[in-house]
């Protein structure tokens, strides 16, 4: 019984998040391939779309407002050694994402394979899980990726192209 | 325009958060673990005022002053039903309980010390009363190991005293155990 | 005490099972809203924001004061979240009275909420761990021995249950509605945590109160404005006449857990500050954090209401009913609705709208204008409770 | 603004540890016994008392319920708790001295993060909608701000560094610090990139820790202490929560509270600012409008301990015993909420 006795424990519940109109419809447009924000009385797109201005607590009308589905990258990270709770198994990048459109920006993961290839103002595209596997989830767009004729050991991005957005295309009205 | 397809099941996210966390036992709790794999419950007397505290917590929280090992001392494992309930588990995430138990106060003799939270087994349940004198009812020596100490300070005793039971002498009257019914 | 603080506005949701129609945003937003609009003020009027909220594990975010910081209207202002356990929304409504007092703000939102659908309540007070004995298995043997020592009949928590639910049918703002409650269905319904039977235990909500505090110049500002044909209800507001706060240990040698003495210190406390001597004349009417029958009866004796031993005699003679002489808990109180964070904070907010005269088809007769609202919380350990009055005081 | 002069006349702190054995509540027995000590009363001749702490540090409920009992509550006191730092509960004391019918309190903090792993706890403590989900963590979102403050141009890797070589270094004088030592910028600039721009030296210690103030009002303080450190300025602001709705190079809500708090109203002597990643030193220096002559965290700062719960509260200790030794007449401390500094806290203390 050696003096340095550790006690374990774990705290583990699947808790169910209810979303509301915005975020519902924000989540389930991401699940249909569609990146939507709202606009506030003062003109501002928020994205990702909340119910309120952040900024004065007023109500935001829930219209959705397409946007995107490019961006531009503003600030990013790198991850070099994934954990668990990371949304990709391989090295990936944090970043800030203005979308095309959009405001505000949104934080995503960007999957380059390079951190060289990661400056602000890269122009990012979403790849999205496929249409089966997808939910009213944030993870719904699994990362994005250089947008531009595709960076190097940019892993499927190029090929994922226009191909994933004309599914969801951010053109619907 | 929400979107008519935003069903209200639509509307729910699941979100599973899974923390580990590994924390060692402070020193007082370690020589508590010990005792009850010793089979003897360790408490500490407080240099200032005298009341002994089962397990010891390193300090006396009515005199504010710390206490250390040379305060410790052996407690016998007998005492009194001071309050109880018999709780019907609530399914949730994680219960494994199914089966009502009994969740009551034992004064210990000659304590200030209330050991909270234990089971009374060897009498029907719907015999339990407070003044019920009892003793504890040991695991195995090598059955036992330090499962339900906890570092935040909650002592419970599963890991070596599976519950406390009757020791057939008369009945103690409320005053004996007034004032330690929480 | 320097400024007096009053109550402008009181919001609140329909508390339910589960209200997966909204967003945890839109349930605070909800009842802040409506406490806004009560007031007559926007978002931008307010100074400060505090969010009261029981143990974060409930719906698994950390310090969600920051994530609701925002949907609140604080950014640019003061905001601070209190965790005083179940006394918490009741603490809340204090903490931000104090500003008001201390004269630092002229109009503060308080909010207090939770949404236990969206985790476990017995999971988070188990701490995640199997065995877990929720709050009625904690104060079950406190029950016991308040049972034992008044020789109170049994049929005394089934009346309560019964009155409370009744008293629901009243509050369009309850979450349980049982028409055909009556003393054989508490009595029938399975016991839980001997001696307290399901139906003597309060239920698990999703929902959430908000309150806007205001310095007596704000108050005035308010009235005149809905005079001029404002927004605002225009209802007259409920002054804070006096609070207090006590907290004990709670596992000692020697504590009395069945009238534990934070809630006596407490009560004198606050009936000095108000001016009270005889709090059971004095005081028109109480809504007392009774999450299991039993504490009803066992608050009365806990702050000097009824004598000792004689608390389950005013429930069993029909006092503490809305027709009563000490109406008890005539929004339907914990028994009836209980997102646990907020439940403090009804508490104080159903006591403030019975002063105001607001409390509709549950309002009963207000004959000095003075309310108490009180909430406890941990061991039976924190004490939070409040005067409120129709007069302005001194 | 307060009419009341609230000083502070004790403090105490446990030093830093990786990995305490101690228990939470023991560490917090010996801080608020070091801080009733200073201010030489005891627990008994306090009037409120206010504490700071979070239960999902060490993962059970009810933490702050162990915790009352460090501080002798029985017979009963009038207490409260935040679910914050320490300086919070600060903040909700200061407010409730104001009064007039309380005049002394004891505030504190108190918490251990060796029990878990702070990459998969803190996302815990973001939009559940938007950013749990994605599992960001702590690092990851300093990392944002330091990329996005470096974009500016305003800063450079090598000032991370030079803010992480002067911490080391201050930090050879505070026993209670956990990362001291003397190095430089190049030797920094060498180390492999944790998050891209940061390196391990620019992110915070894990830390056990406690600490505790002991507040007083007008002639009490002078009664129980020769020295009080007057609080001349208290304020805080929280800025939106979404990292990308808000500029991260700068901290409004700092400047905001700054302002409030009238930290231009008289020179400044000695800071200590709760940048828990070298970058927000940085951002924090500007917001505060402290000059390059302002000596800034002379004991470490959160580089060199991070007892998260009390960091922000250590602050105002490092200040105060300053202060009360002479070591400068007029001191600003700064306490954080959240991350990438989304709320914020500033105090002006006085000498006496």
């Amino acid at each position: 019984m050696a003096s340095g006795h550790v006690v374990e424990t774990t705290l583990e519940f699947p808790y169910k998040r209810s979303l509301g109109p915005v975020i519902g419809a924000f989540l389930t447009g991401l699940r249909d391939g569609q990146i939507t924000g709202v606009r506030t009385a003062s003109g501002t797109v928020l994205v990702p779309p909340l119910e309120y201005n952040p900024e004065t607590g007023d109500s935001v009308d829930p219209t959705p407002v397409p946007v995107g589905p490019e961006g531009e990258v503003t600030t990013w990270t790198w991850v070099p050694e994934p954990a668990p709770h990371h949304p990709l198994d391989h090295p990936f990048a944090f970043a800030l994402i203005r979308l095309d459109g959009a405001s505000t920006a949104l934080t995503h993961v960007v999957d380059t394979g390079d951190p060289a290839v990661l400056h602000a103002g890269l122009r990012v595209k979403p790849r999205w899980r496929p249409a089966g596997e997808r939910q009213a989830r944030i993870d719904a767009i699994e990362a994005f990726v250089v947008a531009e004729g595709g960076g190097a050991g940019d892993a499927g991005g190029a090929v994922a192209g226009r191909g994933a957005g004309d599914e969801g295309g951010g053109d619907r009205g | 325009m929400a979107d008519d397809k935003v069903v209200a099941e639509d509307l729910v996210m699941e979100q599973k958060v899974t923390l580990h966390y590994s924390e060692p036992l402070p020193p007082n709790f370690v020589r508590f673990g010990e005792g009850l794999l010793a089979g003897k419950f360790i408490g500490a007397r407080c240099p200032s005022c005298g009341r002994v505290y089962v397990p010891d917590r390193g300090y006396c929280p009515l005199c504010a002053v710390m206490m250390s090992a040379a305060d410790e001392l052996e407690v016998d494992d007998k005492g009194v039903v001071a309050s109880y309930t018999v709780i019907t588990p609530v399914n949730y995430y994680g219960q494994t309980k199914t089966e009502p138990f009994v969740f009551a106060s034992i004064l210990l003799d000659d304590t200030t010390t209330v050991m909270r939270g234990q089971d009374i087994t060897g009498i029907p349940t719907e015999q339990v009363h407070a003044g019920l004198r009892v003793a504890a009812v040991w695991l195995p020596p090598e059955e036992r190991s330090l499962e339900g100490i906890s570092a935040r300070g909650g002592a419970s005793l599963e890991g070596s005293v599976t519950s406390f039971a009757p020791t057939g002498e008369p009945d103690l009257s409320e005053d004996a155990y007034r004032g330690y019914e929480f | 005490m320097s400024e007096p603080c009053a109550v402008i506005g009181i919001g609140q949701t329909h508390h339910t099972k589960a209200r997966a129609d909204v967003s945890q945003f839109g349930l605070v937003r909800e009842a802040a809203s409506r406490a806004l609009a009560d007031a007559g003020l926007e978002w931008r009027d307010i100074d400060a924001v505090v969010i009261g909220k029981a143990p974060d594990a409930f719906e698994g975010i950390m310090q969600p004061e920051l994530f609701l910081a925002e949907a609140l209207g604080a950014v640019g202002k003061p905001m601070f979240r209190v965790h005083t356990a179940g006394s918490v929304g009741g603490s809340t409504v204090i903490v931000g009275s104090h500003l008001i007092e201390a004269g630092i703000h002229d109009r503060v939102l308080v909010v207090a909420y939770e949404k236990q659908s969206e985790g476990n309540a017995q999971w988070g007070l188990a701490g995640g761990r199997s065995g877990g004995i929720g709050a009625g298995g904690a104060f079950a043997p406190f029950v016991r021995a308040y049972i034992e020592r008044s020789k109170a009949p049994e049929y005394v928590g089934w009346q309560v249950a019964v009155k409370d639910r009744l008293n629901a049918l009243k509050n369009p703002y309850a979450h349980l509605k049982i028409a055909d409650i009556s003393l054989e269905k508490v009595q029938e319904s399975p016991m839980l945590w001997d001696p307290l039977r399901f139906l003597e235990s309060c239920p698990s909500s999703d929902g959430a109160c908000a309150m806007v505090l205001a310095s007596p110049a704000a108050a005035a500002a308010a009235a005149a404005a809905a005079a001029a044909g404002g927004s605002g209800s225009g209802a007259p507001p409920a002054w804070i006449a006096a609070s207090s706060v006590r907290s004990e240990l709670g596992f000692f040698p020697g504590r009395d857990a069945v009238r534990p003495q934070a809630g006596v210190d407490c009560a004198h406390d606050l009936y000095r500050r108000a001016g009270i001597t005889d709090p059971r004349r004095e005081i028109d009417m109480a809504e007392l954090y009774v999450p299991f029958s039993w504490y009803e009866p066992m608050w009365l004796e806990g702050h000097d209401i009824a004598p000792l031993g004689e608390g389950w005699k005013m429930t069993e003679q029909g006092e503490t009913e809305m027709t009563g002489s000490f109406p008890v808990n005539p929004s339907g109180g914990v028994l009836s609705s209980n997102p646990i964070g907020a439940s403090g904070m009804l508490r104080m907010a159903e006591a403030a709208l019975q002063v105001r005269g607001q409390a509709g088809e549950h309002q009963v007769h207000m004959h000095h204008g003075r309310a108490l609202g009180q909430a406890y919380g941990g061991n039976a350990q924190y004490f939070a409770m409040a005067i409120f009055t129709a007069a302005q005081p001194a | 603004m307060a009419r009341r002069e609230i000083a502070i006349v004790g403090w105490g702190q446990t030093p830093s540890q990786r990995r305490a054995q101690a228990s939470e509540v023991q560490l917090l027995f010996e801080a608020i016994d070091a801080a009733v000590k200073v201010a030489g009363i005891t627990r008994r001749d306090i009037g409120f008392t206010c504490g700071g702490s979070c239960d999902y540090l060490t993962g059970g409920p009810f933490a702050f319920v162990t915790n009352l009992e460090a501080t002798q509550a029985w017979p009963p006191i009038a207490e409260s708790h935040v679910e914050m730092d320490g300086a919070w509960a600060l903040y909700e004391a200061w407010v409730r001295l104001q009064h007039g019918d309380i005049d002394t309190a004891l505030v504190f903090g108190s918490g251990k993060s060796s029990p878990t792993d702070p990459g998969a706890l803190y996302p815990q403590q973001l939009d559940p909608y938007y950013l749990q989900p994605l599992g960001i963590d702590p690092v990851s979102l300093a990392a944002l701000q330091g990329r996005a403050l470096l974009e500016t141009g305003r800063a450079t890797e090598a000032d991370f560094a030079g803010v992480v070589a002067h911490s080391r270094q201050a930090a050879l004088d505070n026993p209670n610090a956990q990362l001291r030592g003397t190095t430089d910028v190049s030797v920094l600039l060498a180390e492999p990139l944790v998050r891209d721009p940061l390196r391990r030296h620019d992110l915070p210690p894990i830390s056990d820790g406690a600490a505790a103030i002991v507040l007083a009002a007008g002639d009490r303080a002078r009664e129980i202490s020769d020295h009080p450190v007057w609080i001349r300025g208290l304020d805080h602001r929280v800025e939106p929560h979404q990292p990308g709705m808000r500029d991260l190079t700068v901290s409004t809500s700092t400047t905001l509270a700054a302002a409030r708090a009238g930290v231009s109203d008289g020179p400044i002597d000695v800071a200590e600012i709760s940048s828990v990643f070298s970058p927000q030193e940085l951002i924090l220096r500007d917001a505060l409008g402290l000059g390059p002559g302002v000596d800034v965290n002379p004991s470490g700062g959160p580089l060199a301990a991070n007892p998260v719960m009390s960091t922000g509260l250590i602050r105002f200790v490092e200040i105060a015993h300053r202060l009360a030794a002479g070591d400068g007449g007029r001191g600003v401390a700064h306490a954080t909420n959240g991350q990438c500094l989304q709320h914020n806290m500033v105090c002006v203390m006085e000498a006496p």
